[in-house]
């Protein structure tokens, strides 16, 4: 693009800094840790549709670097994509597939269909080697119907009824396997869904925090942000509010903004 | 004379001109007609959809179009090069919201599509596109409505009009026209403007309407949110239109 | 004596047991056989090479590793009314401050102070086991020890250790019948003697100013600031350095605890000062 | 991160937003100077922060705050002052204050700190096999006065709290600070003690980052700057 | 490496948890939640790491499990040696010393544990001892250990320590403060360190002897 060539980059990696990156990994400096998502991320079909499912803590080796972070992912008015793993390779290979999805769907003129969605991400994926972390659960409802994949990090995939992925997988599957049957209702599969999580919750250090679900139907879709809160944080027993003039500083000085009339810049008049 | 000139497209006129551009715009005023009207609250681009021939599947013929989703597009003049601008304008736009994660800015929008045309007025071994657009989007200034011409100039207009019949719709605009009129007034007011050089009774299926508005919505934290919007009316909802006439 | 800990008297490698715990041969509620100068015994895995396991444990790459805790700016010097010791008080594991207020002048007796750098355990244990041995000497033959013996049995129990990973930097000082002594021993076996000293990650800046400031004729106040600000210089250039700036002066009546400062006080109030000009 | 060291912290008040740093250039153990920047302003109400290897930090930025009153300075560090901050003009590469000042001129208006911080993050993530060891902290006020704050890993995954976003090699003792200081609803002045007294005395328990601190509170009428007075050692 | 099978001797594994104690004027008190893990994995909810030893202190043991639970064991049948030898409870000065020893005794062979001892000193007053795996250690009057120990130092030598607080005088707290101190900390580091939750047992050392409280943290 002639007018952005200045300010936005044409998209793609760069590898520009690599070798300068391994001269000093060589000479000891560490390399940045990346937040992960430990997770545990569910899905599964039910009678009118599917529920997918998330948990919200993202962490930084031991630490909780996010409490509520959002792992359902938008990528089609139709379609939303469970993530765990590298957070920022959830964030962005979501983003680029729903970048994707959007040009597509706009050039055909039609709603895109999940296979579509899971064919363009295992492909990206495929492409990367595993290099791009990113396990994915992918849902969404089309013209044939409701589909639920699994996508792992090197391209591969799995279209089953009820799935999970993440550190919590086995927790949160457990629940699955002994309540899953066909032909649930929506509330029996938004609870079992809530269950599944908070086992994962519970049970793997690497998730946490809250539950995140998302309903979507033939025409609908149902994003409960929060859903359950069962992790709320005890009240404090006291203030650690200090007082004014605590702290010695050494210099102290106030830039005050230049007031701007309002109108000036836009006078459409 | 013009001959001498008109076959490169990077050469001037000793008039000063490049004969090309003109020959391209020549090209839209043999286009169908398109109108646009900013409203207080949005903006409306309108144009006729017109069949050849009755055999044709009427819905095949798409000419306003959505770039993103806060900006809409119409065009009047060649249809297989505004398909061409459609196209790069949509990818452009995915690229800012890929940097961003916000939609372009309307004038954003259209300062790269005006690039792109002023691009083929400037290239050897191609020409210009034979199209003018208008184009209307919603942004954080609000509604806008901006008209692009195969020189790759643009203007921001209240109302406009490209294609074969732009001086009388144009003419009927000056009249019709009130910068307090909402957008519901514009979308009849450009209606009354296509009908004015429309030949036969109008049906649905013979426009096409895009608007650029508000949309009030809820974000799944529960904050009430509004964000521009861009979308072409259906066709039971331009009969609404027509039968409010 | 806490005689009823497992054996720190049997010889050096005559019984390693593998699992760490007591035996009854090893216990030895005299804790004197078969002579007083004997090594104490450690526990060791019972692997091939058990010095690489300790050393895998306590470097970066060990999954569970074992921080030891390190750094360090001390120095002593001699001059002509004795010895300075002077030492920070930082204790950090990795680039976390473990500790802002340690010890690491270490009062071996009344006439004898040791150093701390390197690993703290190290050096407070041997140090705590030299000023054992150091008192049976004393009983033994009704006279004090002299540093330089003092320093030479410090060396030789780390040196039956070489190679195992012990880390060690200290500074044996005190005031015997040839006068005020001032020794170096490493955990490597090193035994130096010399008037001036400084070890630790800080050691390098602290010998600038030390080496600016020192003659042997100063006087005790010169001296003692001198040893403070040395270690204060060091503690703002070198990032393992800081707490508080202990300082000792060894007398021919024995040590005597000088002061304990903030070191930041002393680097506002030194920065206020006017400086001398260097031309 | 360990290379330099550092530490960055950014609060939610009320109506205002904070963000402080502390001051030490170090190159593993050995303090180089006392009044390194690690804290920019990209607009009037955005300041950032970036904690991280030294020379990627100003690569990618450089100053536009207008100079403060001169800071507490230690004479012994001024010639690495004037080595290391020179002015804008000096350092070629600053990629995002081009990406701002671009971003200006083009769409003649002011970034809000939502998009300057989704900008950033995909200049990471384009790096995200050979990235830059940084680690951004976004907090500004947006065109409502809304404040907003975030931080980033060294790949560009944005963290948006409503808290408090922290990071450095003292990271984990900021998070322990802030976690048990920060309350809701602080105003500027008692923003500026909360977040001062968890930058203080969290880097007191990090050996590569302290040496002073810096604290920028942006409020809708202006930003107080005040320059920390910190452990030297 | 290249896929091989690494044959290295591990004889450690870390099993979380964040312990702290402070010391008063009269009193001290020591913490420890009770998650022990491995790994993301939660091996028990309540497996208290805090040890209330006969002789009236209270030792704090962080790291693994497992050698925490041996060198108790053996702490204790010293304690009991100690008895019979002399007919009264080892001090807590001493029992510091000798926990260095015990420590130093593996130097080569460390027991994976980072140890703080709360007790009352021999006139009375609180005291806290805190130690590296290998027998360093230093009294203190307030300590914090474990996985969210490098969270949570900087927050008692700020409150209770009062570092950085220009305007106030350093004083020791009254136990009640003290308490309420000690279970902010814990909720705050349940918040940011994965491998700390479930329960905070509190033992509060007095002349009187040693008092248990527990309190829920976050599960999750």
């Amino acid at each position: 693009m002639a007018a952005t060539a200045t300010t936005l980059p044409k998209g793609g990696f760069n590898f520009d800094l690599c070798a300068r990156n391994e001269m000093l990994a060589n000479k000891g400096v560490k390399l940045p840790k990346t937040t992960k998502t430990g997770t545990t991320i569910v899905g599964c079909l039910y009678k009118d549709g599917l529920v997918l499912g998330a948990d919200t803590r993202a962490t930084s080796g031991p630490i909780v670097a996010d409490k509520n972070c959002e792992k359902i992912h938008y990528l089609a008015p139709n379609m939303y994509c469970c993530g765990a793993g590298t957070a920022a390779d959830t964030e962005f290979t979501t983003n680029l597939i729903a970048s994707k999805l959007e040009l597509h769907s706009l050039a055909t003129g039609r709603q895109a269909r999940v296979t579509t969605a899971m064919t363009m991400l295992k492909q990206m994926l495929f492409r990367y080697q595993g290099n791009i972390g990113a396990a994915l659960v992918l849902g969404g409802f089309d013209v044939n119907g409701p589909h639920l994949y699994t996508i792992y990090p090197h391209g591969s995939t799995d279209k089953l009824p009820f799935v999970t992925m993440g550190s919590g997988s086995l927790a949160a599957m457990s629940v699955f396997e002994s309540r899953w049957k066909n032909g649930l209702d929506r509330e029996q599969a938004v609870e079992l869904v809530k269950d599944a999580i908070e086992a994962g919750i519970f049970n793997d250090l690497g998730s946490g925090s809250n539950v995140d679900v998302c309903v979507i139907t033939k025409d609908n879709v149902e994003y409960l942000r929060n859903y359950r809160k069962p992790n709320e944080r005890q009240p404090k027993l006291q203030s650690y509010k200090f007082e004014r003039g605590t702290t010695t500083a050494l210099t102290s000085d106030f830039r005050k903004f230049v007031d701007v009339v309002e109108g000036d810049a836009m006078d459409m008049s | 004379m013009g001959d001498r000139y008109s076959f490169s497209l990077t050469t001037f006129s000793p008039s000063g001109k490049l004969v090309q551009i003109e020959y391209a715009l020549a090209a839209v005023n043999k286009g169908v007609t398109s109108v646009g009207l900013k409203g207080t609250n949005g903006i409306v681009i309108a144009t006729e959809r017109k069949s050849h021939s009755p055999l044709l599947e009427d819905n095949s013929i798409e000419k306003v179009s959505v770039i993103c989703r806060n900006i809409g597009v119409v065009y009047s003049g060649m249809g297989p090069d505004a398909r061409i601008l459609l196209d790069k304008a949509r990818k452009s736009a995915q690229e800012y919201k890929r940097i961003y994660l916000e939609e372009p800015s309307v004038m954003i929008m259209v300062k790269e599509i005006a690039s792109i045309m002023q691009e083929f007025t400037q290239s050897g071994g191609v020409r210009p596109f034979g199209v003018s657009l208008l184009i209307a989007g919603f942004d954080d200034l609000g509604p806008s409505l901006y008209q692009v011409d195969p020189s790759g100039s643009y203007f921001a207009w209240k109302a406009s009009a490209i294609g074969k019949n732009m001086i009388n719709a144009k003419t009927f605009l000056e009249k019709r026209y009130s910068e307090t009129m909402e957008l519901e007034d514009a979308v009849h007011t450009a209606i009354l403007t296509l009908k004015e050089g429309y030949e036969g009774t109008m049906a649905e299926s013979g426009i096409e309407i895009g608007i650029a508005y508000l949309e009030h919505t809820t974000t799944k934290e529960g904050d009430k949110i509004q964000q521009g919007r861009f979308k072409k009316l259906s066709e039971p909802e331009i009969k609404d239109y027509l039968a409010n006439l | 004596m806490l005689d009823f800990l497992d054996n720190p008297a049997t010889l050096a490698g005559a019984n390693r047991d593998p699992d760490g715990d007591m035996h009854a041969a090893d216990f030895d509620p005299v804790g004197m056989a078969p002579t007083e100068f004997a090594h104490p015994t450690f526990s060791v895995p019972a692997i091939a090479d058990p010095v690489a396991f300790l050393k895998h444990q306590t470097g970066v790459d060990a999954k569970n590793r074992i921080k030891i805790q390190h750094g360090t700016t001390t120095l002593a010097f001699k001059f002509n009314h004795g010895v300075i010791v002077a030492v920070d008080s930082r204790a950090t594991g990795g680039s976390y401050i473990a500790s802002q207020t340690v010890k690491k002048v270490i009062e071996i007796n009344p006439y004898l102070l040791g150093t701390m750098a390197g690993g703290a355990a190290d050096c407070s244990y041997w140090e705590r086991e030299l000023g054992r041995r150091c008192r049976i000497y004393e009983l033994n033959n009704k006279e004090r020890i002299s540093v330089a013996a003092a320093s030479k049995l410090l060396a030789n129990m780390v040196y039956a250790y070489k190679g195992m990973g012990l880390s060690m930097g200290t500074m044996v000082t005190g005031w015997d019948k040839t006068g005020p002594q001032l020794y170096y021993v490493d955990s490597d076996g090193q035994r130096l003697k010399s008037d001036l000293f400084s070890v630790g990650s800080g050691s390098t800046y602290a010998y600038g100013v030390l080496d600016a400031g020192y003659k042997p004729d100063l006087t005790p106040e010169e001296a003692i600031d001198l040893g403070r600000r040395a270690i204060v210089h060091a503690t703002f250039r070198d990032a393992y350095s800081g707490g508080y700036v202990s300082v000792y002066h060894v007398k021919e009546n024995g040590w005597e605890f000088i002061s304990r400062t903030d070191v930041n006080d002393l680097i506002y109030q030194y920065q206020a000062e006017e400086k001398p000009s260097l031309v | 991160m360990e290379y330099n060291g550092g530490a960055i912290i950014a609060m939610k008040g009320k109506g205002c937003v904070a963000i402080a740093a502390d001051r030490r250039f170090g190159i593993q153990a050995l303090t180089l100077g006392t009044d390194f920047q690690k804290v920019f302003s990209a607009t009037d109400k955005i300041y950032f922060g970036l904690a991280g290897l030294a020379t990627d930090v100003q690569t990618l930025l450089s100053n536009r705050i207008p100079s403060p009153t001169p800071p507490f300075e230690f004479t012994s560090s001024r010639p690495i002052q004037s080595f290391f901050l020179k002015t804008k003009a000096d350092i070629c590469s600053e990629k995002f204050r081009m990406k701002v000042d671009m971003y200006h001129l083009r769409e003649e208006r002011e970034i809000s700190p939502k998009t300057f911080a989704h900008m950033v993050s995909s200049t990471l993530y384009e790096k995200r096999f050979g990235g830059y060891f940084v680690f951004p902290t976004v907090a500004g006020l947006d065109a409502n006065n809304e404040p907003y704050i975030c931080n980033m890993d060294g790949i560009g995954c944005i963290t948006t709290p409503n808290d408090f976003v922290v990071s450095g090699t003292a990271e984990n003792q900021l998070y322990g600070m802030c976690e048990s200081l920060w309350e809701p609803n602080l105003e500027p002045e008692d923003l500026f003690e909360t977040i001062s007294q968890a930058l203080l005395n969290g880097v007191d328990r990090d050996a590569i980052s302290g040496w002073g601190g810096i604290v920028h509170v942006i409020t809708p009428e202006g930003v107080i700057t005040r320059t920390l007075k910190g452990r030297m050692d | 490496m290249n896929g091989n099978i690494e044959h290295r001797f591990s004889p450690y594994t870390d099993n979380g948890g964040t312990t702290l104690a402070i010391a008063g004027e009269d009193f001290c008190v020591v913490a420890g939640d009770t998650r022990q893990s491995e790994g993301y994995l939660i091996n028990s909810r309540y497996s208290p790491k805090v040890y209330h030893l006969h002789n009236n202190t209270v030792l704090a043991t962080g790291g693994m499990h497992a050698d925490g639970v041996a060198l108790v064991k053996r702490i204790g049948q010293n304690l009991d040696w100690y008895v019979h030898k002399h007919d009264k409870d080892m001090s807590a000065q001493a029992l510091a010393q000798m926990l260095s020893t015990i420590l130093y005794s593996k130097r080569f062979f460390p027991y994976y544990v980072w140890n703080t001892l709360g007790g009352l000193d021999e006139n009375g007053k609180g005291c806290v001892f805190s130690y590296d795996p290998v027998g360093n250690f230093e009294k203190l009057h307030w300590s914090a250990s474990g996985s969210a120990g490098h969270l949570l130092q900087p927050f008692l030598d700020n409150q209770i320590g009062h570092k950085h607080q220009s305007n106030v005088e350093h004083h020791l707290l009254p136990l009640d403060k003290v308490l309420k101190i000690v279970k902010d900390a814990f909720n705050g580091a349940t918040e940011r360190d994965i491998y700390t939750g479930d329960f905070v047992e509190i033992f509060i050392i007095t002349k009187d002897g040693v008092k248990v409280e527990k309190h829920d943290l976050k599960k999750d």
